[in-house]
């Protein structure tokens, strides 16, 4: 026998600026050939000290930097902010504004997976579907700047209620889409659910699992798909999710397929809110009347609602004398995923890590704040 | 024909100058390599606008349409814009070879053309090893691939390089084997003789049941492979390794390789027509027109799938090619054989 | 066998659906040359809005948009005449740090401003995006807007000796805030006077 | 569990080492000192009738007065909510680390860290990761600090 034949591990840079990070992160790897023998994620080159900010910011003022949190999901940003106020301050938002909140959470929902769907097919190499998540989301998108004017960063939910009613013709447009979506979602399922390139691709890569999913808490999507059954809409019950029946997919081996499973049903889930919604959208008020001078009182809350990435939290503490917040802090969904990855990305392919960063939906402003 | 006969009577009028022989062959051969390489050239600027605008009708965009008629200039003001751009090479690189790999890539992959009949007599040199020499020759463009990810001196250039010499050497195996199968059937290496022996269309060798499909099948994923499209461009996988090989190039170097690529995908599109469409053979129209109509036929098809398609991974693809492809055109290939020696559907 | 099979055919169906598209139509616009109308709700660039008749701008330099905004983009400069009544000076508005939230438009009470739905208004230089009161009244002259009905007397009156007793310094100060600004066109008990007090008695705020 | 009663069973649980807070709106807020921090983790994770398995957050605080840190968990199986927080004095804050209760706490905590300077004993890993490397201008979540650049928002 000659000697044994030796490798040598090197390092590479994956980011900060690289086509499938997500925005900016960088994972430095140590590779041994192909194979990933350990990553080490750095974050906070989107820095934007938007707690900060916050804190330096009314609390109406906030909304608009709450839109900048997660801009894929902008309106669970606002909600979840509005909602903790609401709580802190005690105040009901009318039913029409909730059943409004709805509706716009559950399509931001859809656009966000859309996103997801898009950008995961593109990290796997597969460019179409991207195109094809993007043009849905687009119908979404209009509805949204129908509404509010934003396409982006909405400002749409506030402190009380919403911004604006719909308008006339949003109604029909909305009903018109959830008319073709469902044959949407089902070609692009047909583009790669049972594609077998797709599922070598995607089974047994980056299994999450229960446990490791729970102590990381890891959660939304990423955690259904590892078998735990738990969505705050169901679970802790915010807004008014306990007068819609929709199910809960999960997945059992929390590899990517299943992540890609998961988020496929919930789309189909969303808008099966979004129609019940629609059908009990009741008339009244907007919006719940603030003093002109709001000040929460003093105290302190944790709310979290279920975001398309996972619990997407707000702690707000208010020292009760001011109309600034004290105290925000924003916790988001893909900040534990990606806390999570380095487990799982270890002793797979350099490919695996992209699968697994795709899968996990990870957005960096969200993890960089 | 026309055309054939235009390069006969060059040809005929030069002998007849009163030049010597090696000197005759020396002027005739460069003007055809020049009129091969005018071609071709004209060929990939189309193919890139066209792989441009098929991609954009598949999801459902325009894609170029400001340059010319639905764009078509646009490539050709890309191929300007690149011309235009500063030349980088990094500071760390291996100068030579990063310099000559993207130079290697364009020849090899302009080279094959010299074997490739584009129509009846059409051909500029009919070599009795004909398809040896193509495949001996498109396998050049590993080395410049290799030469590109190693003289980048770039983490990710080298893995793409590594990626890619592994790729195409476990493809061209199943590659040879389904060839062969063709060559067996044929009796002949030469590309002519390949062609003349399918002449009419149930002899076409996509049509000989049953080695026939599935030999075009695996040349065409081996082609695919070989070619580095999606669902086999690992070597430039975007999203795992930026551009992979070409990741340091830029300017002329890189429009090099960019144009090698396609060219290379047309090389495979025309060798498929040749072994298994029966070439340049068909009713009605021009020679010359039936070989460009199959070939861009089969080019349509690789876009398609690399439009559709995600991307395997590296230890997938080479399980792919060594578990799968390679018994199967192994087994391909006794098949042809034992119908070849049992005369059985050999029509 | 069965498995190779179905993985063909599902193959060939990813196949099939992206070649189905392949005769759609285009679902995009060309854009500089084609464009979309922009919904009527939409929140492009800020203007500043002129009265139809007089061509006067409506902003009364209450200075509740600059309040409300959340990233100081607006900048308000106003003189005082000799009753104290303040004229607008300059007004600023730098686009480049506005965030098109929209506060602005629900804090203003007279109509003044307005984000309109333009949207095209890149520039080479930065400075260039900071954009003074004639270049805002300029580009908003065209915009078509509705004005706030005009506030009812006895509401006023009710209100009014409770602001002279506030006799605030700074007119605008906590009362007129963006937090009166989320409910636009219902503008609260408080601000309501101090407002309309402003503008007919000048000196009073000053 | 309804609020109420995990307040009581918690209370009961740890007689004298936690207080309720009557900051808390909605869920509860215990309170507890730094040094019975790691029990308190240990014993509400392995608690059968808690069983607090989510770790949801960690925030800072600085109050004015003080450091304060959130611990805001959950129960995934029970359905359970609540919020503790420790206490602190600006001069030498630190806390005990929790991750090898929650190992999701880590980055959490090496933000309370980051932002706040508060010391976390037990962590393993503290670096910076939001901040530059190079950063070396305090600690930017402090209500003190300050920075040149710092753009102020028109008083209001």
């Amino acid at each position: 026998m000659s000697a044994p034949f030796r490798t040598e591990e090197f390092l590479v840079n994956m980011g900060p600026h690289h086509p499938s990070t997500h925005g900016v992160c960088r994972f430095l790897l140590t590779m041994d050939g192909e194979v990933v023998v350990k990553a080490v994620p750095y974050i906070g080159y989107l820095h934007r000290a938007l707690e900060r900010i916050c804190e330096n910011r009314t609390y109406h003022q906030c909304l608009p930097v709450l839109d900048r949190f997660e801009y894929c999901t902008s309106m669970s940003c606002e909600y979840a902010f509005c909602l903790a106020t609401e709580k802190l301050a005690g105040i009901q938002a009318p039913e029409r504004a909730e059943y409004l909140r709805v509706i716009m959470l559950e399509l931001n929902r859809i656009a966000s997976h859309l996103i997801w769907y898009g950008t995961t097919s593109l990290d796997l190499g597969a460019v179409t579907p991207f195109l094809y998540g993007f043009r849905e989301r687009e119908d979404i998108l209009d509805l949204f700047e129908m509404t509010c004017g934003q396409r982006l960063t909405y400002n749409y939910i506030r402190i009380g209620g919403v911004s604006r009613d719909i308008p006339p013709e949003f109604i029909p447009k909305l009903k018109e889409f959830i008319e073709k979506f469902p044959r949407k979602v089902d070609d692009y399922e047909k583009l790669l659910t049972e594609n077998p390139i797709w599922i070598v691709r995607n089974k047994n890569v980056g299994i999450l699992s229960k446990e490791l999913a729970l102590g990381y808490g890891v959660s939304g999507p990423a955690l259904r798909a590892s078998g735990v059954k738990f969505d705050l809409r169901r679970d802790d019950p915010y807004s008014l999710y306990d007068r819609f029946e929709f199910d809960i997919p999960t997945g059992t081996v929390g590899d990517c397929y299943d992540r890609y499973l998961v988020r496929m049903e919930e789309m189909r889930q969303s808008l099966r809110i979004v129609k019940q919604a629609l059908e009990q959208l009741p008339a009244g008020d907007i919006k719940t009347k603030l003093p002109p001078n709001f000040k929460p009182p003093k105290g302190e809350v944790y709310s979290r609602i279920e975001n398309s990435r996972g619990e997407m939290g707000i702690y707000i503490q208010s020292a009760g004398d001011s109309k600034k917040p004290l105290r925000v802090k924003m916790r988001g969904g893909s900040y534990n995923q990606l806390q999570v990855m380095p487990e799982i990305v270890k002793g797979g392919k350099i490919a695996d890590l992209v699968a697994v960063m795709a899968s996990m939906d990870i957005i960096m402003p969200e993890v960089d704040r | 024909m026309e055309i054939a006969g235009i390069f006969k009577y060059l040809y005929e009028k030069l002998a007849s100058t009163g030049l010597s022989q090696a000197w005759v062959d020396i002027i005739s051969y460069s003007v055809a390599a020049l009129i091969v390489f005018g071609f071709l050239a004209v060929v990939a600027l189309f193919l890139v606008w066209w792989e441009r605008k098929i991609s954009a009708h598949i999801q459902q965009r325009f894609g170029p349409m400001r340059t010319g008629w639905h764009g078509w200039l646009q490539t050709i003001v890309d191929m300007l814009k690149l011309i235009q751009k500063e030349d980088i090479t990094p500071a760390t690189a291996d100068r030579p070879v990063f310099y000559w790999a993207p130079i290697v890539a364009f020849v090899a992959a302009f080279m094959a053309y010299v074997t490739i009949p584009f129509g009846a007599g059409l051909i500029v040199s009919d070599l009795n090893i004909g398809i040896l020499y193509i495949i001996a020759i498109t396998t050049f463009t590993i080395i410049s691939l290799l030469m590109a990810g190693w003289g980048s001196n770039n983490k990710y250039a080298l893995l793409g390089g590594m990626r890619s010499a592994a790729q195409v050497v476990s493809y061209e195996v199943p590659m040879v084997l389904a060839i062969l199968s063709v060559v067996l059937f044929a009796g002949s290496l030469s590309m002519v003789q390949i062609v003349e022996s399918q002449a009419k269309i149930y002899q076409w060798y996509i049509f000989r049941l049953p080695f026939g499909p599935i030999a075009f099948i695996i040349y065409l994923i081996a082609g695919t492979a070989e070619s580095n499209r999606t669902p086999f461009d690992l070597p430039e996988a975007e999203q795992e390794l930026v551009a992979g090989f070409n990741v340091e190039y830029s300017g002329m170097k890189f429009a090099m390789f960019f144009f090698a690529e396609f060219v290379n995908m047309f090389t495979i599109a025309a060798i498929g027509t040749t072994l298994f469409l029966g070439g340049w053979q068909g009713p009605w129209l021009p020679s010359w027109v039936w070989f460009m109509l199959k070939t861009l036929a089969l080019v349509f098809v690789l876009m398609w799938f690399r439009w559709t398609f995600p991307r395997l991974r590296v230890d997938q693809l080479m399980e792919f090619s060594w578990k799968f492809l390679l018994p199967v055109s192994f087994a391909n290939l006794i098949i042809a054989g034992w119908m070849k020696y049992s005369k059985w559907f050999n029509w | 066998m069965k498995k190779l099979l179905s993985a063909i055919k599902n193959l060939v169906v990813g196949l099939f659906t992206t070649g189905k598209h392949l005769g759609r139509h285009a679902v995009t616009v060309q854009y500089p040359t084609e464009k979309w109308t922009m919904p009527e709700r939409s929140r492009g660039i800020v203007v500043l809005l002129s009265d139809k008749e007089t061509g006067e701008l409506n902003c009364t330099v209450c200075m509740l948009c600059m309040r409300a905004c959340p990233t100081a983009a607006i900048d308000i400069q106003y003189d005082k005449d000799e009753k104290g009544k303040r004229i607008l000076k300059d007004f600023v508005v730098d686009h480049g740090l506005c965030c098109f939230c929209g506060l602005c438009e629900e804090a203003c009470n007279f109509a003044a401003l307005k984000m309109a739905t333009k949207y095209e208004f890149s520039t080479l230089n930065k400075e260039d995006l900071v954009w003074h009161t004639d270049k805002l009244q300029e580009v908003g002259r065209d915009v078509p807007y509705e004005k706030p009905e005009r506030k009812k007397p006895e509401a006023k009156a009710a209100a009014k000796p409770a602001v002279k007793a506030e006799a605030p310094t700074e007119p605008p100060k906590d009362t007129a805030t963006a937090e009166t600004a989320v409910n636009p066109g219902k503008p609260s008990e408080e601000l309501k006077p101090l407002t309309e007090e402003n503008k007919e008695n000048p000196g009073e705020g000053n | 569990m309804d609020k109420a009663a995990l307040t009581k069973y918690i209370l009961d649980k740890f007689a004298g080492k936690v207080d309720l807070l009557d900051t808390g709106k909605v869920e509860p807020v215990f309170r507890l000192e730094s040094d019975f921090l790691l029990e308190f983790c240990r014993a509400i994770n392995s608690d059968e009738t808690l069983h607090i398995d989510f770790l949801c957050n960690i925030a800072g605080v600085d109050t004015g007065e003080r450091f304060e840190v959130v611990y805001s968990v959950a129960s995934v199986k029970n359905r359970i909510r609540f919020d503790f927080k420790i206490a602190m004095a600006y001069e030498n804050a630190e806390v005990e680390s929790v991750q090898s209760v929650w190992p999701g706490a880590n980055w959490h905590e090496r933000e309370v860290w980051e932002l706040y300077g508060i010391n976390i004993l037990n962590h393993g890993n503290l670096t910076r990761f939001l901040l530059p490397d190079n950063w070396d201008q305090g600690y930017p979540m402090r209500k003190n600090w300050d920075a040149p650049d710092f753009v102020r928002m028109p008083e209001s």
